[in-house]
């Protein structure tokens, strides 16, 4: 096997050195009834050649990665600069273990610092952690940290929610003594309806997305001042990151968590994951954060540097009173979103949401003037919108895939049964006004 | 005796990111906009709009970005650089081909909403890489959802609680659920803590002096008749295989609970032994360990969690099925009435996936066994080196990974922690230190198959090195390490003043 | 002042690659053999076979040979660290477009004898690169041949001698051919070398106390009628443009000769300047200089040669034209029959043609003069920075590099080989040094447009610095350099009793 | 321009502190006359996406690039582990410039030194380079270097070197005062003809590929006691350097210089280049050698390390007295070479090559037995070998390619037109059966 350094030999003479006869004998501590007897199942190995045979063959089963596509919906594809990719493969990042002796990972920990503070700039928040799963496990943690600060359970969601946050938060709780109510959404401007008489003081929080599910961007403000009058705290999910380059901060419009998927920042959409959880929240909930932080350091010459922090919060210390189980993060991918970050820049990060709210508008003026097809919420939007198709959206989906060979939306049916007509349209800097004219052609076709 | 392994070089300083920015700096460069311009606030108003103008994100050019995140890159130490001795870690070679492969566009550029139909090919690698998992564990269900160890306990232990509720029938009449999970002293933290969320009361096992689980204390814990389970890591957080694994599972399941076993030590294990032929019902698998997927410097991992036929209805959903229509497709299975709910959006770290598919059929089945094989002597040799030399706790002979104690140097007033420190300066990466807990000083030592016979002996030699300093020059392994462009932090300072973000007034604040 | 750019970290020690082997290793698998077998005496007979199994060439596993070269290649400064003031190297920005763009499949898994209607791709890079270096140098003929610099000089003089026989009909006359190439004294030694190979013979012209060509030395050489033609560089290499550069060409030409220019410098005047507009007939380009393609620890490069209308006809074989048919499509034209021939096998180093279309693309026109104009203020500002401090040899303002010498140092015993091992300590690579000869103690500094302000002030600093040192703790620069792994070796040891190469007897022996 | 660090108001505060107004006053010392009063006529500046997908719509061009080959002929498909492209792109290794200062560049000057080892190794010489432009400008070179041993003037070289070589050496000699002559190709073995007449006093050295152009392996030790015998010198050139893995070392043949072509050895084949000229010869012409030299030298401690020496030879030094003008060589792809040549290692450098015999004689076989084709040669062959067809070989791999998706080698015409049925067909590793068994079909139904 050509990972293994020692050869056959080599391994037999350290077997001799031990005193043991065969490899077999450093097993002996395993009872033999339970010691295999056969080769597992597993295939032979293959070469590298076959190997990448193998792969490619079945990654050209995936057509839909090869067309031009409208599906957002909690993931995103956005352009990511050639160096984000390149300098993330550099083994110094890409194999080191989590940097739990900063005298050798400076690298990493500076880093996650530096990430920290480009969450907080970009929530509008005071500290981030160094990241969660996802957007959808920081929102689940989100509901159970709100339990913790208020020591009450019952959580509002928000009907506008992504469907699969919203099961993950569901799991999350089953255990936790927490109660998710739900709040509905207006269907006349696809915003979350604020319901002022379910937010009583058993209340903990309230979670909102915004822009929510069907891309509608949620008054945030209003809901703050009314959650935080009723003693509970206002927790904002946000799963396209791209929107905070041009969407007013949740921080700037009151909120106390929030949680977002971070995929958008330069991360491939790879079939759902690796992605990762950016969580932030106000200074003064520092301590009851989950996962890991980084803080500033000295040593003894009064040289900066950086460690892991407030660990007595974390599993490894506290055990089951921690803030949560979570140990392994998503390191590398909230590297590669600090390096997307740090590249856009400023400026980037702005023009890439006018961009995409540009060109949705544009996608939305297009297919809003075809016979048949309407656009039934009236709010704001930032790159999401929801298109209401004379017929079933899923058969719909699939003649454009087939005869225009683009893939043109989510059927929202798949979460929603009951919106057999509905598709959820997502446009970034990606597509192409052509790509547009072409699903705008094809829907009118169809 | 020379050890060469290391010396000192130059390196660069850098500031944070946020330092080095200066206005006006561009880094990126996108199409023109290709559609007609709509008026901003016709787009939205402006008070949903930003009105900071991002002030402190920092503005640079494409080469500051590169040569900012090169220079700290090698700060780091890092797999390549050799030997990476975390216990319970499994710090192994990472392949470039399996980067390689995560990397095809048929796969990265795959949306996670694609209709199904498109997508088979991502759908066929999930389907293999859960069917291999099953072979190796000897555990027919598996769900690739988790995205850690951490998480595929969460996932594990909540189908324990899910298949007792449906077997007892008690989900309504709390007072008769069984509420207490068993957890060995010597089990990571992220054990009691997943329990914990899964709403089970922990409570807690002794340790033999043998390093092993205590029959005894089990069977009176088990008694109370109040048990759901037992979550156990085999071989054990000491490195030593649970040789009693059959008896304490019985012990456990004629309570009436279930054995969860924790397969962060997988690699000690993969073509040797089975848990599921142990008697254990269900597993988290660290593919990040065991099956070499990149550490990362802290993630992403990926956690399977495989487990008996019975408690397979249990899983999260969506699971990856085959169409059942004889068509060789693939399709994502929702229904599943009995299924904990989903843990994650999407279906896990599906690039992790790609890359442990790949060690499984770059390693085929005898090559899964020789890493095993080849892991287990390696720490077998460090053992045998530092037997005379450091204090073993523990008799049994190890598994994949050995722990010692500073029990000897202590008495000189040198500490685990210096003898770690001193170690970097010898080249190489410390071992896990103070873990696991019931040992006091704990060194566990983890030197995986990736590292050859001269540098396990260049560790053995650093570290009797090490053991002579401490006896006689006490100094150098105190104030270790020496080579490094910092020296040990104040992390206690640090702690109790958190600066956890950079301040855009040039200072950073306290949080 | 403080100068924070480096200190020292540990660095890992790693020995030969042979050293590292041990027997029965492995690095690699291949498919099995999926052919029926042949005797290996009916393939070969055996004195035509290898017996010596290959002895010495080493055997390691992936991980061995990952570890070996990640240890080495950290012992190794780079532009990603930062600086790299080489004069006349130019090491600017390697972008990672560039190096993305010449790995897509359909350029790197091209074959050179592929049919040229099944790589249209291939040539339509080479035909527009062969158009923009065309507009840049503002000379029409292009060949992007030659692999390097040199090989670009070589083709280019080779040309002047074609041309010149051809002109002049004396080809078979030996005595009467021209045969002198005039040179400056600050030249680049590969331009005496590239004269010589080509069968010229060389004369040194003066320069003047200014650091430009001596026009009357100039006038008088050519006086002699026998001038072939003139190697110029210019910027020359002491960072100064030749302002008379028009009267020069019409000397040369007036004479009979022809102009070549070395074109090392361009990227002092991309977007600004045009040799063609200023009477030189044939131009190199270093597309490893001026077009960023990197310079991988010496080489590969790409020397393209540019020439006038009057000198394509003797530009190398094939040339990439369009069919001339309308239809878009590229050939390649071996019917030149005044052409000095192949000086390469296929095309030229074809993965650097498409690393510097990339830059030219990706900078567009604007971009290139921008670079143009950064890379001089860049060079202004440190020659500026340093004018108090160091001997400047000539007042002219420099372009893209500034020269300077250790005249005022070295009465103090500290010349430039210390000041330049001591900036290692600084953190940053030394310039060039002793180059060009016509200067004592040359230290010819180009920082490029890749770098910032605030590292330019750094290198400022640290000049300065240095030359302070060098007046009150000499001793500090002259052992210099004091932060890397091994210190100045001992160079004159090494060329006196060479060993070039590892022997298996485990000792290296003397060439 | 995203490249450039300062900023334009950076720059402006830089000139202003220079004293000066504008930018264009940094060029003032150009005769206005020869300032460009106008842009480049170049195009416009891509953003990364538009330059990707411009690259990639040129890239979909190269049809030859999709289809399983048969070409070698100076550029052969071997399969390159990824570790190589790997290891090259780190920034220490492929921006780093020739190692002019040792003490931060014993990377660089290590591999090299290992470079030079592995090529001796394999050449079976004494010392080697550290690399020059390709196999071709390493024939010329030879030739020159043949000169200067032996000051004699005439060089014969075989009709079987490969004709772009044979085109480079001329160009190199036609100023040296160096003569080319021919030896002739024996028909029917296809070996180059021993023309002991034109062994004379004269002859500075004679030139023998093997295997050569036509894939026969020549009689090297036959030719080498002659070309001694007249006092002139042996070169040896290798276009194929897989074949080292199998065949007798040149230098164990008596090769007093060996040239050859490193692409095999984890380089792509990229349209002709970057390749890496290896060479290598005898200890007694070590100061003769063109081209960088690494060697061994220690440091005032005693610590070993690495330096350009024997530098007396080279251009910079003694100018127009040096060895050969070459200064930049091929470093970073002579590093790739060093790394495929490590990973492969003793063992898989052989099994590449015998693979490559192997598949090559099966496929040799297999178009011999086809009615109407013939294999001209007798001689033993490597991997390559001439296939005579029944009708004009250029109108056949035409239809190969359109009909069979398969390039099926090289019609020999393009540099021998009295050759027009002729093929030069190149089997390696990276053939499948598949592959060849297509091929073979493909050329019966032709
Ligand atoms: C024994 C053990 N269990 C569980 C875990 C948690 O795994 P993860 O970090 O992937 O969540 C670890 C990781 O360090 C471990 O060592
Ligand atoms: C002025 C000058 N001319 C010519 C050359 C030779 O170019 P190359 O090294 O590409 O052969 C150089 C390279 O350093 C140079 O600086």
């Amino acid at each position: 096997m050509r990972y293994i350094p020692n050869s056959p030999e080599e391994r037999q003479e350290m077997l001799r050195g031990l005193g043991l006869g065969s490899a077999a004998e450093l097993f002996d501590s395993i009872p033999a009834d339970i010691v295999l007897t056969e080769p597992l199942k597993t295939p032979d190995a293959l070469s590298e050649i076959e190997l990448l045979e193998r792969f490619e063959a079945m990654a050209s089963k995936n057509a839909a990665a090869r067309r031009p596509s409208f599906l957002g919906a909690g993931a995103y594809h956005h352009y990511a600069p050639t160096i984000v990719d390149s300098l993330i493969q550099r083994s110094e990042f890409f194999t080191a273990y989590t940097p739990y002796q900063p005298e050798i990972s400076q690298g990493t920990l500076q880093a996650i610092f530096e990430f920290q503070t480009l969450v907080c700039q970009l929530t509008g928040m005071d500290v981030a952690n160094a990241s969660m799963y996802d957007g959808s496990t920081a929102m689940a943690e989100a509901v159970l940290m709100a339990e913790r600060v208020t020591r009450r359970q019952r959580v509002l969601v928000s009907g506008a929610v992504h469907p699969e946050y919203l099961r993950v938060a569901e799991t999350y709780v089953a255990h936790a003594g927490i109660e998710l109510g739900r709040l509905e959404t207006d269907e006349a401007t696809g915003r979350t309806a604020i319901d002022a008489s379910a937010l009583d003081d058993k209340v903990a929080a309230v979670v909102l997305q915004s822009p929510n599910f069907f891309g509608c961007v949620e008054d945030l403000k209003a809901f703050a001042d009314r959650v935080h009058a009723a003693g509970a705290l206002l927790v904002v999910v946000v799963t396209e990151a791209a929107s905070f380059g041009l969407l007013r901060s949740p921080g700037a419009c009151g909120a106390d968590i929030v949680v977002a998927e971070g995929q958008s920042f330069g991360v491939p959409v790879s079939y759902g994951g690796p992605y990762v959880g950016l969580f932030a929240t106000r200074e003064k909930y520092a301590r009851q954060i989950p996962g890991r932080l980084a803080g500033i350091a000295y040593d003894k010459e009064g040289r900066r540097g950086f460690v892991l922090t407030l660990a007595t919060r974390e599993q490894h210390i506290r055990r089951e009173k921690a803030t949560s189980n979570i140990c392994t993060n998503e390191g590398l991918i909230a590297l590669a979103a600090t390096i997307y970050m740090t590249a856009l820049g400023r400026k980037g990060l702005q023009e890439v949401a006018a961009q995409c709210a540009q060109k949705a508008a544009y996608a939305r003026r297009q297919i809003a003037a075809l016979e048949g097809f309407s656009i039934p919420y009236s709010a704001p939007v930032f790159n999401e919108f929801v298109v209401r198709a004379p017929s079933d959206a899923a058969g719909l989906l699939r003649r454009l895939a087939s005869e225009h060979n683009v893939t043109g939306g989510l059927a929202l049916s798949r979460y929603y049964p009951e919106r057999a007509n509905d598709i959820l349209v997502c446009v970034t800097e990606t597509n192409k006004r052509a790509d547009i004219d072409a699903l705008v052609a094809g829907l009118k076709q169809s | 005796m020379t050890i060469t392994k290391a010396t000192t070089h130059v390196t660069q300083n850098e500031a944070l990111v946020f330092e080095r920015s200066q206005t006006g700096r561009r880094g990126y460069r996108l199409p023109a906009l290709d559609v007609e311009e709509t008026a901003l606030d016709e787009l939205l108003p402006a008070e949903l709009r930003r009105d900071d103008d991002l002030e402190g994100v920092p503005e640079l050019s494409e080469p500051d970005v590169v040569r900012h995140f090169t220079r700290i890159s090698t700060w780091n130490y890092n797999i390549d650089l050799g030997l990476y001795p975390l216990g319970s870690c499994t710090m192994k070679y990472n392949s470039r081909l399996n980067e390689r492969v995560a990397r095809i566009p048929g796969f990265a550029n795959l949306h996670p909403l694609a209709p199904e139909e498109d997508a088979q090919g991502a759908l066929e690698v999930m389907y293999e890489l859960q069917q291999h998992l099953a072979e190796i564990t000897g555990l027919p269900g598996v769900s690739l959802q988790p995205a850690a160890g951490a998480h595929g306990e969460m996932t594990g232990v909540m189908m324990i609680r899910a298949f007792l509720d449906a077997r007892d029938g008690t989900t309504s009449d709390e007072a008769k659920r069984r509420k207490v999970m068993l957890i060995p002293d010597s089990a990571h933290g992220t054990n009691p803590a997943s329990a914990h969320l899964s709403g089970f009361t922990v409570k807690t096992i002794r340790s033999t002096p043998e390093g092993l689980t205590d029959l005894e204390h089990l069977r009176e814990l088990c008694a109370a008749g109040d048990v759901a389970g037992l979550m156990l890591t085999n071989p054990n957080t000491c490195g030593i295989f649970e040789r009693n694994i059959r008896e304490i599972c019985d012990i456990v399941h004629e309570a009436g609970g279930l054995v969860y076993m924790d397969g962060a030590n997988m690699n000690a294990l993969v073509g040797v032994a089975r848990p599921g032929d142990m008697g254990v019902d269900v597993i988290h698998l660290n593919l990040h360990k065991t099956f070499s997927t990149p550490h990362g410097g802290g993630g992403p991992g990926s956690g399977p969690c495989c487990c008996t036929a019975e408690l397979e209805p249990f899983l999260p959903v969506p699971r990856v099925v085959t169409s059942g229509t004889g068509d060789g497709a693939y399709r994502l299975d929702y229904e599943r009435p009995h299924s904990i709910g989903r843990v994650k959006a999407f279906y896990g770290n599906f690039g992790m996936h790609l890359r442990a598919l790949a060690y499984i059929l770059t390693h085929g089945n005898d090559g899964l066994r020789e890493a095993t094989e080849a892991a287990v002597l390696n720490a077998r040799y460090i053992a045998h080196g530092l037997a005379d030399t450091f204090d073993r706790p523990f008799d049994s002979p190890p598994m994949h990974e050995c722990l010692f104690t500073d029990k000897r140097q202590s008495r000189k007033g040198v500490h685990t922690l210096d003898i770690a420190k001193r170690l970097i300066d010898y080249g190489f990466h410390p071992m896990t230190i103070y873990f696991p807990l019931i040992v006091q000083g704990a060194m566990l030592i983890e030197p995986t198959e990736s590292v050859g016979r001269s540098e396990l002996q260049q560790f053995v030699d650093a570290m009797k090195e090490i053991a002579r300093e401490a006896l006689e020059d006490a100094d150098t392994v105190l104030n270790a390490p020496h080579t490094t462009r910092i020296g040990r932090l104040d992390e206690a300072a640090a702690a109790r003043k958190p600066v956890l973000r950079w301040k855009p007034e040039g200072k950073a604040t306290a949080a």
